[in-house]
C-alpha cells in the first residue's frame, strides 16, 4: 500500500509539471500579456513593465525559473492585483470555494443518491419517472440558468435568501443549489443504474431470503455496494467544485477561486494562472488518487496495489 | 482615455431616510490601493474617496480646491503655484504637505515603480519625461522636473505647455499625494489596510477583504459637508446580480459608472421613470481599416457610415439615453456636436456614395464587394449593436457583412495587427478636453488602428497646443474634427451616457463629466 | 382419459433435426432489439418527440413569413401572439423562426460533439483499457494532464490558431470533451477484456482492432449511451459560450444555447426569450434520456436470454 | 504407446501472477507433460489448482513465467511474427468453460463461427464463407437455419456446440477443452461429449481436456492427468488410474465421485487427503517418477519404492 | 409421516418483452417432516423458480403468482404480505443459493451476514449474534471461526463460502432449508464435504430439505424422494430408489442414460437427449417433452398426459403408462438399473 502510494506519487509529480509546462507554454502562445491594456500602453512603459516581472527574460529561463518557485510553492506577485501575491490570493479565495464546494457536493451526494435509490427501488414506478424528470431537468438545466432563476425566485420574489454575496450561512444555500444541481442529477443517474445491477445481484436475493427488511437491505446491502461508480465520477467533481465555479461565483458574488481563475485568464494574469492551475491540478490529481483508495474502502475485494479497475 | 471594452453604461428606486451608511457594488477587486498605481476605475472609486489631491472635481463638475487652499497660475499658463490648506491631515496626524505631493508624483515617474499612468504626469510636466526615460534614476536625483515644494505649504508646477485643462487633472488620483514619510519608511504601504495605510480624504478605508468597508474622515478638513458615515462597496461582478440586489434593497444604487445595468431591464426602468443616465465624454464608434480592401476607398467608408441608422440604435437597441454622433468629440465638450457633421441615417447619400466608391473600385455592384467582417469584443451590448447594423446594411447598401467576435485579448491583438476590416471601439476620456478624441489620430499607430494620417491634421493639432486663447483653440480643433469626419476613417454611432439606479432618498451624488461619482456630499433624506 | 382413440398410441415419427429445432421464431440481433425497443413506450414517445424537433428544424423556419435575421427594432421584445408566435427578441426578430432556426445549430453540435466524443473515447479508453499496464498508464495520465490544463486557454489558443465557425467549435469541444468517455469505456473494457469470447477471439489470431470492433465496444454500447445522454445538454451549452468568446456560431444565426444565456437576464420582463429555447433544451435531453435508457434496455443481453 | 508420435511437449512449464509482489501466485509451478497425436489427455484436480492456466498458458494467452511448450517439436512460446503466430492460432484452438460468456451475445452464429475463417482468410468471397459455416454447423449436429441467430436463442449444449464449430472453422490438429460441459446439465452434457468424441474419431483431433467431473473425464480421456496445487501428482492412462490410483490425492478425490446410483451412495467412504500425510524431509525431492510403464505419480525416491512395490 | 410443506397447483409467470414465460405451470408436492425431497431437471425447467417461490422471492413485477397454493405447517404463504412474509424468511424457511461466489454481499463482513440473521429473528444483541455466529461457523467446519467473522467473503474459498451461506441458512434453525444447487460450483472434494455436512445438520436439527440439483450423483447421495421436472411441470416423482431403479418416464431414462458410470464402457456412445427445452413463452400442445422423445406418440403432441400413479409413492406424467400404450423397452443404460433395482431387491415396489 505505502509503496503504492509513493509510486502514484511520483506519477503525479510528473504528471504534475507536464500541466504545468502545458499551461505555461499555451498561456506564453495566447495573444495578449498581463499589460495589454485598453488603452496602448507606449512602449517604453511596457518594456519597463516586462523587465521588472522578468518577461524579457527568454522563455526557457523563465519556465525554470518558474518551476522553481512552485517548487518552493511561491508563485509570486499578481500582475493585476499588485498588492497581492498569488499565494494570498488562493489563500483568500479557497476557503471560500472549499466550503460552498463541500456544502454542495453533500447536497449532490445526497440528493442525487437518494433519487436514485428511490428511482431504482420503484423502477418503473411513478417515483422511478419522477427522479427521471428531476434528473432529466438537472442535467438539462446548466447551472447558471437554475442558479438566476432560484435567484429572482426564493430571493427576490420570496424574500427567503439573500441575493448574493458571502456573509453567513443563508448566503451559501442558493449557490450551494445551483452548483449541486448539474451533479445531482448525475449521480442520481448513475445511481440508479448501479443500484439496479446491484438490485439485480444474488446477494440481495440473500439478504431477503433472510427475512431482512426492505429497508436494511437497502441501506445495509445495496448502496454501499452500488457507489462505486458514483466514487469514480467523485474525482475530477470533486476538484472541479472545491476549486470553485466560475459562473455560480459570479452570479452570487462570491469571492472565491473559480472566479479568480477565469479572470486571471481574460487579464492574462500569468502568475495567478499559473498558481491556480498548479493547485487546481494538485488536487485534481490528489482526488482521483484518493477514489482509487476509497474504491478499496468501499469494495474490499478492489485491491489498489493490483491493476485499479474501472476509473 | 480609455477604452471601454463592452460595460454597458445605463441607471432608481428604495427606501432607508436618513440613513448614514451607503451601499455600493465596484463589481470587482480593485486592483490597487495606490494612488500611483492605480490606472482603473475601480481603484479609482475607492482611492478617490481615500485621498484627495490638490483639487477635486465640484458638484458643478469643475475643479475646485481642495488639498490646495490657493492656486496662482502665471501669465504664460504653465507655471502653477499651489499653497497647501492648513488643516489638512492625514489619517495618522501628520500633517499634509507639498513635499508628500512632490514626493507623490516622482515616484509616479520614477520608471522603477512600473506606474501605468506615469504618462499622466510626465506628458504634463515639465522634465519630466526625461526623467521617466534616464535609467537608474531616483526620486532624489529628479531635479530637473518641474514640481517643487517651496516649503511645507507651497508647490510649485512648471507645465510644458499651456495646459487648460491642468487643475481637473490635480484632481486625477495619479496626482493625489501619499504621505512621504509612511512611504519611506515602509515602501508596500498599499498592499494591506492596516496602520500603514495612510489617507487624507473624506473616508478612510477600514477593512478589505469580501467587500471594502470606508468610514467617514474625522479629521477631514471638510468634514462638516460629508454626512455618510460609512461607504460599503461590494464586488459583485454580475450585473444582473447587481441589479437584483439593488432591488431588494441590499444596495443604494446599481449601474454606472462602476458597474453596468443589464441591457434588458432599461426600457423597463425607463418607463418606470427611476433611470437615471448622464451624458458622459466618451465616443462609440466603428473604425475602418484603410488599408483593407474596400476601405481603402472614402465613399465606401462614408457610404457605411452613413447608412447607420443611429437614432434607432440609440432608441432601441442600447436604450440608454444615448445621443447620436455624427461627430467625433461628445456633446460633453463641444456642444454643436450634437447636431453633427453629416446626417444620421442618410441612406440616399449612403447609397450615392457606394455607387461612387464602386465605380472608383471599378465594380459595378456592391456584390462584387469583397467579404466584410466587422469585429467586435465578446459583449452582449456590442453584439447587439453589431447585428442592428450588419441588418442595416444589408437594408440599406444590399452588403453582407458578416460578424466576427474575439476574446478582449484576442480582439486587442488582432485589431493591433491590422488583422480587420471593421472593427469596434469606445473612447471614454481621461480628461475634459477635445484633444484627447483628437491626439489619437495624430499617427497611423499607438490607438489609431485605421492607418489614417493627415498633414493638416497634425499641424492643426500642433497650433492647439500653443494656442492660450480658448475660443480659437476650439475653432483649430473643431477643424481638425471635420477633417477626421470628412475623411471617415472611423464611423461615430454614439456617445455614452451613464445609466444607472439609485436609492430615491440618496441625494447629492456628484457625477462629473468624466462620468465618475463621487459620494463625498451624498446624504440620504 | 378412457375415450382416447387407440391410434393416437401409435409412436410419431422421430427426427432428430426436429428436436434441435428452436421454437422460437427467428429474430435477427437488431430486430430483437428493435421489437424490444418498440415495446418501451417512453422510448417510443422518445424518439417521436426527437423526430418532432426534427421536422420543425427543417421545417419550422419556413412556417413564417420573417428570417432569423431580419430585426424589425420597432418591434423589439414583443410578447408571444398571433403575429410572433414565440414572441419577439430585443432587436426584434421572431423568436419562433429563431428557435427552429436554432435547433438545426444546436441538434447538430449536441450530436456531433456526442458522435465524436464518441469516438475518441472509445478509442482511447478502449486501448488503455484493452493493452493495459504501461500503456495505460501512460494513456489515462495524457488523459489527467488535459484535463489540468485550463480549457479557456486551450479555447482561446483555438481561437489565434484556427478560422472562426463550426469546425473550430467542434474541436474546442471535443479536445476536452471525449475524457469521460474514455474513462466509462476504459472501465468496462477492464471488465469485459476477460470475458471467455474475447480470449477466443485472441486463441484465434484476432488483433486488437477486430476485438475492440467486435466484442469490446458493442458490449459496452449500455454506460456509453448513458454518457452519451450527458454529452448532448454539455455540448448544447459550451456552444453558447464557445460563441460567445467568439470561436463559434455567428450572430446572428442563432442556438438554443445562445438564445437562452441571451434571454436569461431578461427572463423576469421578457421571459419567453428564455422559456422557448430552455424548454426545447429540456425536451431533447429527455428525448435522449428515455431513448438512451430504452436502447440500453433494449440492447441489454441479460434481459435475452 | 511409446511409438505414438508427440503432438504436444510440456516441459517444466511455469505460470504465477502478480510476480513480485505479495500476493504472488504460482498458478503453474513447473509441470511436465507430452500430448501424442490424436489422443485425449484428461486434467482433472480442485477448483483453483491450476488447470485453466495451463490449458491457457499452452495457447499462449499468458505468456509463461517459465519453461517451454513445444508443438510438433516447435517451442509455440519463442514465436514472434504476426504470421508465425497466426499459422499457430490455426494448428491449436480452444473450447472454453461458459457456454453463456464464451459467445459474444451481439454477433450471429454465422459470425462467430466464421471469425477464424475471416482472421485467417480461408474463404474467397461470402458464399464459400457461408458455405464453410453451414458445413461446420452440420458437423456440429446444427443446421443452416441456426446461421442467423444469435447465442441467446440456444441451449447451453446447442451453445457449446457452436462453440466447438468456432474452433474447428480453423482446421485445428488440436484442442484445449477447458471444461467444456461443467456448467451444463447431465442430459445436455452427453450431446457434447458424444460430438466431440465422433470429431476425434473423423478428423483425427488430439484433446486437452479439463474438468473436475471425473467419471465424464474418464469416459472421454485416454489418459488422465491429476494435478493439485499448480503440479502434477499422477498421471496414467484413465482406466489405470481408476482401477489403480496411487496418489493419495488421486484416491481422494476418486473416492468424492457421487454416482447417481443411492445403494452406491449409501455405502461410499470418502478418503481424505492431506499434503502433511506424505511428511516430506526437507530436502525430499518430490518429482514424477514412473511406477509402471505409462503411470507417472510425483513421489519422493521412499514412495516410490513403496509404490512400485505394491503396484507393480 | 407429518407434512411440513405442501404445494398445490402452482403456476408462475414473468412478464417479459418477448410475452409471458410461464415458468412454472402447475406444480404439485409435499415435503415431509425430516425428509430430503429432490429436485432435478434440465436447465431452465422451473426448478429455481418454484423453489423462490415458496419464499415469495421471485421479482413481482415481473414474476406473478397466477395460481395456487403454498401450505406451510397448513398456513397459505400465497396471499401473505411482504412483511408477513419477512418473519417467516430465514427463521421458519432457510435458503442457499446455487452460486456462492455471488450470494454473498462482497463488501459485508461475513460474521455480520450471519449475525443479522441473528439480530433480527432472535432478538439477539449484537454481542451474542457474533458468540453464536463463531458457532455456526465452527458447526460448519470452518477452521478458526473467531477470525473467520471479521473476514470478508472473497477472503473465503469457494467451499468455505458455501459453508457460510449453509451457516446462514441455519442461524434459525429454519423448518425447511431450500438449497438451490448448493455444489453445482464446487468440485468433487468440496462438493463431497458439503454433502456430509448437510446430511449432518439434518440429523442434528431435524430440518426438511429441498434439494435442487441437475446432478444425478448428488441426488442419489442426498435425497429420499426425488420429483424431476421438466418445462415448468413435475414429470415424475418417487423416492430415490423408485426414480433410480425403476424410472417410468422418458425424460427421466433421459437423464439417467446420458450419465457415464465408472463402469460403462467408454466406446459406447452416451444416450443424449436430443435438442433443446422447450420455450415457455408458448409452451407446445401436448407433451412439452414430445419433440425430444423417441418414444412419442401421436398422442403426445395432442393431449398433456396426466399423473398416472406408479405406486403409493411413485407417479409419472406420461402417455407410456396409459394402458392402451405400446411396451416400449427404455434405454440400454435403464434397463442395467432397472435389473440392479430387480436383483438387490432394495426397492419397495
Ligand atoms: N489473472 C490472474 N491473476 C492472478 N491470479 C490468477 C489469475 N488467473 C488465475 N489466477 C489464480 O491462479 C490459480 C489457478 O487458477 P485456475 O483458473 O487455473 O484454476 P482452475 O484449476 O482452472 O480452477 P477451476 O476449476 O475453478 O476453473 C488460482 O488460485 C487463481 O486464483
Ligand atoms: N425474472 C424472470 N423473468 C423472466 N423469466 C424468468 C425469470 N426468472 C426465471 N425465468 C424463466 O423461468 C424459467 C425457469 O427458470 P428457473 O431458473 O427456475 O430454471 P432452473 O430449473 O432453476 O434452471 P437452472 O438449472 O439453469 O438453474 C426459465 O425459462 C427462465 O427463463
Ligand atoms: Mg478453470
Ligand atoms: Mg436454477
Amino acid at each position: 500500500m505505502a509503496i503504492y502510494i509513493v509510486k502514484r506519487l511520483i506519477y503525479m509529480l510528473f504528471s504534475l509539471i507536464l500541466i504545468v509546462t502545458a499551461t505555461f507554454f499555451l498561456m506564453q502562445a495566447a495573444p495578449g500579456g498581463p499589460f495589454t491594456k485598453e488603452k496602448d500602453v507606449p512602449p517604453e512603459i511596457e518594456a519597463a513593465l516586462n523587465a521588472h516581472y522578468g518577461l524579457d527574460q527568454p522563455l526557457y529561463k523563465q519556465y525554470f525559473d518558474y518551476l522553481y518557485d512552485v517548487a518552493r510553492w511561491d508563485f509570486g506577485p499578481s500582475f493585476k492585483y499588485k498588492a497581492m501575491t498569488v499565494n494570498e490570493i488562493i489563500n483568500n479565495g479557497f476557503p471560500i470555494s472549499l466550503f460552498l464546494g463541500i456544502e454542495s457536493i453533500l447536497l449532490a451526494i445526497c440528493f442525487g443518491v437518494l433519487l436514485g435509490v428511490l428511482a431504482a427501488l420503484y423502477h418503473n414506478k411513478w417515483q422511478d419517472y419522477t427522479a427521471m424528470i428531476i434528473a432529466v431537468l438537472g442535467i438539462s438545466v446548466p447551472s447558471f440558468i437554475l442558479a438566476t432563476v432560484l435567484q429572482y425566485v426564493f430571493a427576490i420574489k420570496l424574500g427567503l435568501f439573500p441575493v448574493a454575496r458571502w456573509e453567513s450561512f443563508m448566503h451559501t444555500i442558493l449557490p450551494a443549489i445551483a452548483l449541486a444541481s448539474t451533479p445531482m442529477a448525475f449521480i442520481a443517474r448513475l445511481t440508479r443504474s448501479s443500484m439496479l445491477e446491484v438490485l439485480g445481484n444474488d446477494y440481495i436475493k440473500t439478504a431477503r431470503a433472510k427475512g431482512l427488511a426492505q429497508r436494511t437491505i437497502t441501506i445495509k446491502h445495496t448502496i454501499r455496494n452500488a457507489m462505486l461508480p458514483v466514487v469514480s465520477y467523485m474525482g475530477p467533481l470533486t476538484a472541479g467544485i472545491l476549486t470553485g465555479s466560475f459562473v455560480i461565483e459570479k452570479i452570487f458574488g462570491i469571492p472565491g477561486l473559480g472566479d479568480e481563475f477565469v479572470t486571471s485568464i481574460t487579464n492574462r494574469d500569468y502568475t495567478v494562472i499559473m498558481g491556480v492551475t498548479v493547485f487546481y491540478s494538485i488536487l485534481l490529481l490528489f482526488s482521483v488518487l484518493l477514489v482509487d483508495i476509497l474504491y478499496g474502502l468501499i469494495d474490499p475485494r478492489i485491491k489498489i496495489t493490483s491493476a485499479k479497475k474501472g476509473e | 482615455g480609455t477604452f471601454d471594452n463592452g460595460n454597458e453604461d445605463q441607471g432608481g428606486g428604495g427606501e432607508g431616510e436618513g440613513k448614514k451608511e451607503l451601499r455600493i457594488n465596484i463589481s470587482s477587486e480593485p486592483p490597487t490601493l495606490h494612488p500611483g498605481l492605480a490606472s482603473d476605475s475601480t481603484s479609482g472609486v475607492v482611492i478617490t474617496h481615500a485621498f484627495e489631491g490638490l483639487t477635486r472635481i465640484s458638484e458643478k463638475g469643475e475643479p475646485q480646491e481642495a488639498m490646495a487652499e490657493k492656486i496662482d497660475i502665471s501669465e504664460d499658463k504653465k507655471t502653477y503655484t499651489f499653497t497647501i490648506r492648513d488643516g489638512a491631515k492625514w489619517s495618522n496626524g501628520d500633517p499634509v504637505t507639498a513635499h508628500d505631493f512632490e514626493y507623490a508624483w516622482k515616484w509616479v515617474i520614477d520608471p522603477k515603480n512600473q506606474s501605468d499612468y506615469a504618462g499622466q504626469i510626465y506628458n504634463y510636466i515639465e522634465g519630466a519625461e526625461e526623467a521617466y526615460n534616464t535609467p537608474d534614476i531616483t526620486i532624489d536625483k529628479m531635479t530637473n522636473v518641474g514640481v517643487r515644494a517651496l516649503d511645507d505649504k507651497t508647490l510649485e508646477v512648471r507645465l510644458v505647455n499651456p495646459t487648460a485643462y491642468f487643475l481637473e487633472l490635480t484632481a486625477f488620483y495619479t496626482y493625489f499625494p501619499v504621505n512621504s514619510k509612511v512611504a519611506k519608511e515602509n515602501p508596500d504601504w498599499a498592499n494591506r489596510v492596516d496602520e500603514n495605510y495612510v489617507s487624507n480624504g473624506p473616508f478612510l478605508i477600514k477593512d478589505k477583504s469580501a467587500s471594502i468597508t470606508l468610514e467617514k474622515n474625522k479629521d477631514y478638513w471638510d468634514a462638516d459637508s460629508v454626512k455618510l458615515e460609512k461607504i460599503t462597496m461590494d464586488m459583485i461582478n454580475d450585473p444582473n446580480t447587481e441589479y437584483q440586489s439593488f432591488k431588494k434593497g441590499e444596495l443604494d444604487w446599481a449601474g454606472a459608472p462602476t458597474s453596468a445595468l443589464p441591457t434588458d431591464v432599461i426600457p423597463q426602468l425607463q418607463k418606470e421613470g427611476s433611470l437615471q443616465t448622464s451624458v458622459i465624454a466618451g465616443t462609440y464608434w466603428y473604425k475602418f481599416n484603410i488599408n483593407k480592401e474596400p476601405f481603402q476607398n472614402e465613399n465606401i467608408r462614408k457610404a457605411f457610415s452613413y447608412a447607420i441608422n443611429r437614432k434607432a440604435i440609440v432608441e432601441n437597441v442600447t436604450q440608454g439615453g444615448q445621443i447620436p454622433a455624427m461627430a467625433l468629440v461628445p456633446t460633453t465638450m463641444i456642444e454643436e456636436n450634437e447636431q453633427g457633421y453629416f446626417n444620421d441615417n442618410d441612406v440616399e447619400a449612403a447609397k450615392e456614395y457606394l455607387q461612387k466608391g464602386l465605380q472608383e473600385l471599378g465594380l459595378s455592384d456592391a456584390a462584387e464587394l469583397p467579404e466584410i467582417a466587422l469585429s467586435y469584443n465578446t459583449s452582449e451590448s456590442h453584439q447587439k449593436v453589431a447585428q442592428a447594423i450588419q441588418d442595416m446594411w444589408r437594408k440599406n447598401l444590399g452588403v453582407n457583412v458578416t460578424l466576427n467576435n474575439a476574446e478582449w485579448n484576442v480582439y486587442l491583438d488582432n485589431i493591433d495587427q491590422g488583422n480587420f476590416q471593421i472593427g469596434r471601439a469606445g473612447w471614454l476620456a481621461d480628461f475634459n478636453d477635445p484633444v484627447n478624441f483628437l491626439e489619437i489620430f495624430t499617427e497611423p499607430k499607438g490607438n489609431n488602428d485605421t492607418g489614417w494620417t493627415s498633414e493638416t491634421f497634425n499641424n492643426l493639432l500642433a497650433q492647439a497646443a500653443v494656442e492660450t486663447d480658448t475660443g480659437k483653440r476650439l475653432e483649430i480643433l473643431r477643424e481638425a474634427e471635420k477633417l477626421v469626419i470628412d475623411e471617415m476613417p472611423i464611423a461615430p454611432i454614439y456617445f455614452y451616457t451613464n445609466n444607472w439606479v439609485q436609492n430615491e432618498n440618496l441625494k447629492g451624488v456628484v457625477i462629473s463629466p468624466l462620468g465618475d461619482a463621487q459620494f463625498k456630499w451624498a446624504y440620504f433624506e | 382419459m378412457q375415450n382416447i382413440p387407440k391410434e393416437l398410441f401409435t409412436p410419431a415419427r422421430f427426427d432428430e433435426n426436429e428436436a434441435e429445432r428452436i421454437s422460437k421464431p427467428s429474430l435477427s440481433f437488431w430486430k430483437d432489439v428493435i421489437s424490444r425497443f418498440r415495446n418501451n413506450k417512453l422510448a417510443i414517445a422518445g424518439v417521436v418527440l426527437l423526430i418532432l424537433l426534427l421536422i420543425m428544424a427543417i421545417f419550422g423556419p419556413m412556417m413564417t413569413p420573417y428570417d432569423y435575421r431580419t430585426t424589425d427594432l420597432a418591434h423589439a421584445n414583443e410578447a408571444p401572439s398571433g403575429d410572433h408566435w414565440f414572441g419577439t427578441d430585443e432587436l426584434g426578430r421572431d423568436v419562433f423562426t429563431r428557435t427552429w432556426e436554432g435547433a438545426r445549430i444546436s441538434l447538430f453540435i449536441g450530436l456531433a460533439a456526442a458522435v465524436i466524443d464518441l469516438a475518441i473515447g472509445v478509442l482511447w479508453g478502449g486501448i488503455s483499457g484493452f493493452i493495459g499496464g504501461k500503456t495505460d498508464e501512460v494513456m489515462m495520465r495524457f488523459a489527467d494532464i488535459l484535463y489540468g490544463v485550463p480549457y479557456l486557454l486551450l479555447v482561446i489558443l483555438l481561437m489565434v490558431i484556427f478560422e472562426q465557425g463550426l469546425g473550430t467549435m467542434i474541436l474546442a469541444m471535443t479536445i476536452t470533451g471525449w475524457i469521460n468517455m474514455a474513462r466509462i469505456v476504459r472501465g468496462q473494457v477492464l471488465q469485459l477484456k476477460h470475458q471467455e469470447y474475447v480470449l477466443a477471439s485472441q486463441t484465434l489470431g484476432a488483433n486488437v482492432s477486430r476485438i475492440m470492433v467486435k466484442h469490446l465496444i458493442p458490449n459496452s454500447m449500455g454506460p456509453i449511451l448513458v454518457t452519451m445522454t450527458l454529452t448532448i445538454p454539455n455540448a448544447i451549452f459550451t456552444e453558447s459560450f464557445l460563441s460567445y468568446l467568439g470561436l463559434g456560431v455567428q450572430v446572428p444565426l442563432a442556438s438554443w444555447g445562445t438564445m437562452a444565456s441571451e434571454g436569461l437576464p431578461a427572463f423576469e420582463y421578457y421571459p419567453w426569450r428564455l422559456f422557448f429555447p430552455a424548454i426545447l433544451i429540456c425536451v431533447t435531453i429527455f428525448a435522449f434520456n428515455v431513448i438512451g435508457d430504452g436502447l440500453r434496455d433494449a440492447l441489454d443481453p441479460r434481459l435475452r436470454k | 504407446m511409446a511409438e505414438k508420435q508427440k503432438l504436444v511437449e510440456i516441459k517444466e512449464l511455469k505460470q504465477y501472477f502478480n510476480v513480485g509482489k505479495p500476493n504472488m501466485v504460482k498458478a503453474v509451478d513447473g509441470i511436465t507433460f507430452d500430448i501424442y497425436k490424436g489422443e485425449t489427455l484428461g486434467l482433472v484436480g480442485e477448483s483453483g489448482c491450476g488447470k485453466s492456466t495451463t490449458g491457457r498458458t499452452i495457447i499462449r494467452l499468458y505468456k509463461a513465467t517459465g519453461g517451454e511448450v513445444l508443438f510438433n517439436g516447435e517451442n509455440v512460446h519463442g514465436k514472434k511474427s504476426r504470421d508465425e503466430l497466426k499459422k499457430f492460432n490455426r494448428k491449436m484452438q480452444m473450447i472454453f468453460q461458459d457456454p453463456y460468456a464464451s459467445l459474444n451475445p451481439r454477433m450471429t452464429v454465422a459470425d462467430i463461427i466464421a471469425e477464424g475463417i475471416d482472421i485467417h482468410g480461408l474463404a474467397s468471397n461470402k458464399t464459400e464463407r457461408m458455405e464453410k459455416v453451414n458445413q461446420l454447423l452440420e458437423t456440429v449436429g446444427l443446421n443452416r437455419e441456426h446461421a442467423n441467430r444469435y447465442p441467446h436463442e440456444f441451449s447451453g449444449g446447442q451453445r457449446q456446440r457452436i462453440g466447438i464449430a468456432r474452433a474447428l472453422a480453423v482446421d485445428p490438429d488440436f484442442i484445449i477443452a477447458d471444461e467444456p460441459i461443467s456448467a451444463l446439465d447431465v442430459s445436455i452434457q452427453a450431446q457434447v461429449v458424444n460430438l466431440m468424441k465422433k470429431l476425434q474419431k473423423e478428423k483425427g483431433l488430439t484433446y486437452l481436456f479439463i474438468a473436475h467431473d471425473l467419471s465424464m473425464v474418464k469416459y472421454i480421456s485416454d489418459r488422465i492427468g491429476v494435478m493439485y496445487f499448480g503440479k502434477i501428482v499422477e498421471l496414467a492412462g484413465a482406466h489405470e488410474l481408476y482401477t489403480n490410483p496411487v496418489h493419495p490425492y488421486t484416491k481422494s478425490l476418486l473416492s468424492a465421485i457421487p454416482l447417481p446410483d443411492p445403494a452406491y451412495e449409501r455405502n461410499r467412504k470418502r478418503i481424505l487427503y492431506d499434503p502433511k500425510d506424505h511428511g516430506y524431509a526437507e530436502n525430499e525431492e518430490v518429482k514424477l517418477r514412473e511406477i509402471k510403464q505409462g503411470h507417472y505419480v510425483s513421489c519422493s525416491e521412499k514412495e516410490y519404492q513403496q509404490y512400485k512395490a505394491l503396484y507393480s | 409421516m407429518e407434512k411440513l410443506l405442501e404445494v398445490k397447483d402452482l403456476e408462475v409467470s414473468f412478464q417479459t418483452y418477448a410475452g409471458v414465460v410461464k415458468a412454472v405451470r402447475g406444480v404439485n408436492f409435499d415435503v415431509y417432516k425430516g425428509e430430503t425431497l429432490a429436485i432435478v431437471g434440465e436447465s431452465g425447467s422451473g426448478k429455481s423458480v418454484t423453489s423462490q417461490t415458496i419464499m415469495k422471492l421471485i421479482p413481482m413485477p415481473p414474476g406473478q403468482i397466477s395460481n395456487g397454493q403454498i401450505l406451510f405447517n397448513g398456513e397459505d404463504l400465497v396471499p401473505k404480505s411482504n412483511k408477513e412474509m419477512e418473519k417467516i424468511r430465514g427463521k421458519d424457511i432457510g435458503m442457499i443459493f446455487q452460486d456462492p461466489m455471488t450470494s454473498l454481499n462482497p463488501t459485508m463482513k461475513v460474521g455480520m451476514q450471519i449475525m443479522e440473521v441473528l439480530i433480527k429473528h432472535q432478538n439477539m444483541s449484537k454481542g451474542n449474534a457474533k458468540d453464536r455466529a463463531i458457532e455456526l461457523l465452527r458447526l460448519v467446519g470452518i477452521p478458526m471461526p473467531e477470525r473467520r467473522v471479521n473476514q470478508y467473503p472473497h477472503e473465503f474459498s469457494g467451499g468455505m463460502r458455501q459453508r457460510a451461506m449453509i451457516a446462514i441458512a441455519l442461524a434459525s434453525s429454519p423448518k425447511l432449508l431450500i438449497a438451490d444447487e448448493p455444489t453445482t460450483a464446487l468440485d468433487v472434494t468440496i462438493q463431497a464435504q458439503i454433502l456430509e455436512l448437510m446430511k449432518d445438520l439434518q440429523k442434528k436439527l431435524d430440518t426438511s430439505i429441498i434439494f435442487i440439483t441437475h446432478d444425478l450423483g448428488v441426488v442419489a447421495n442426498v435425497a429420499d424422494r426425488v420429483a424431476v421436472m421438466y418445462a415448468g411441470k413435475i414429470i415424475e416423482y418417487g423416492t430415490v430408489d423408485e426414480i433410480f431403479y425403476n424410472p417410468k418416464h422418458p425424460y427421466t431414462w433421459g437423464l439417467l442414460s446420458s450419465m457415464p458410470s465408472l463402469e460403462h464402457d467408454d466406446e459406447e456412445e452416451l444416450t443424449a437427449i436430443p435438442g433443446s427445452p422447450p420455450d415457455l413463452t408458448n409452451p407446445p400442445k401436448g407433451d412439452a417433452f414430445a419433440p425430444r422423445n423417441q418414444y412419442a406418440m401421436k398422442i403426445d403432441f395432442e393431449q398433456e398426459p396426466p399423473m398416472f400413479k406408479v405406486s403409493d409413492t411413485h407417479y409419472a406424467a406420461t402417455w407410456l403408462l396409459h394402458p392402451d400404450a405400446p411396451k416400449v423397452e427404455p434405454p440400454e443404460a435403464v434397463r442395467r438399473r432397472m435389473k440392479n433395482f430387480s436383483s438387490s431387491g432394495k426397492g419397495k415396489g
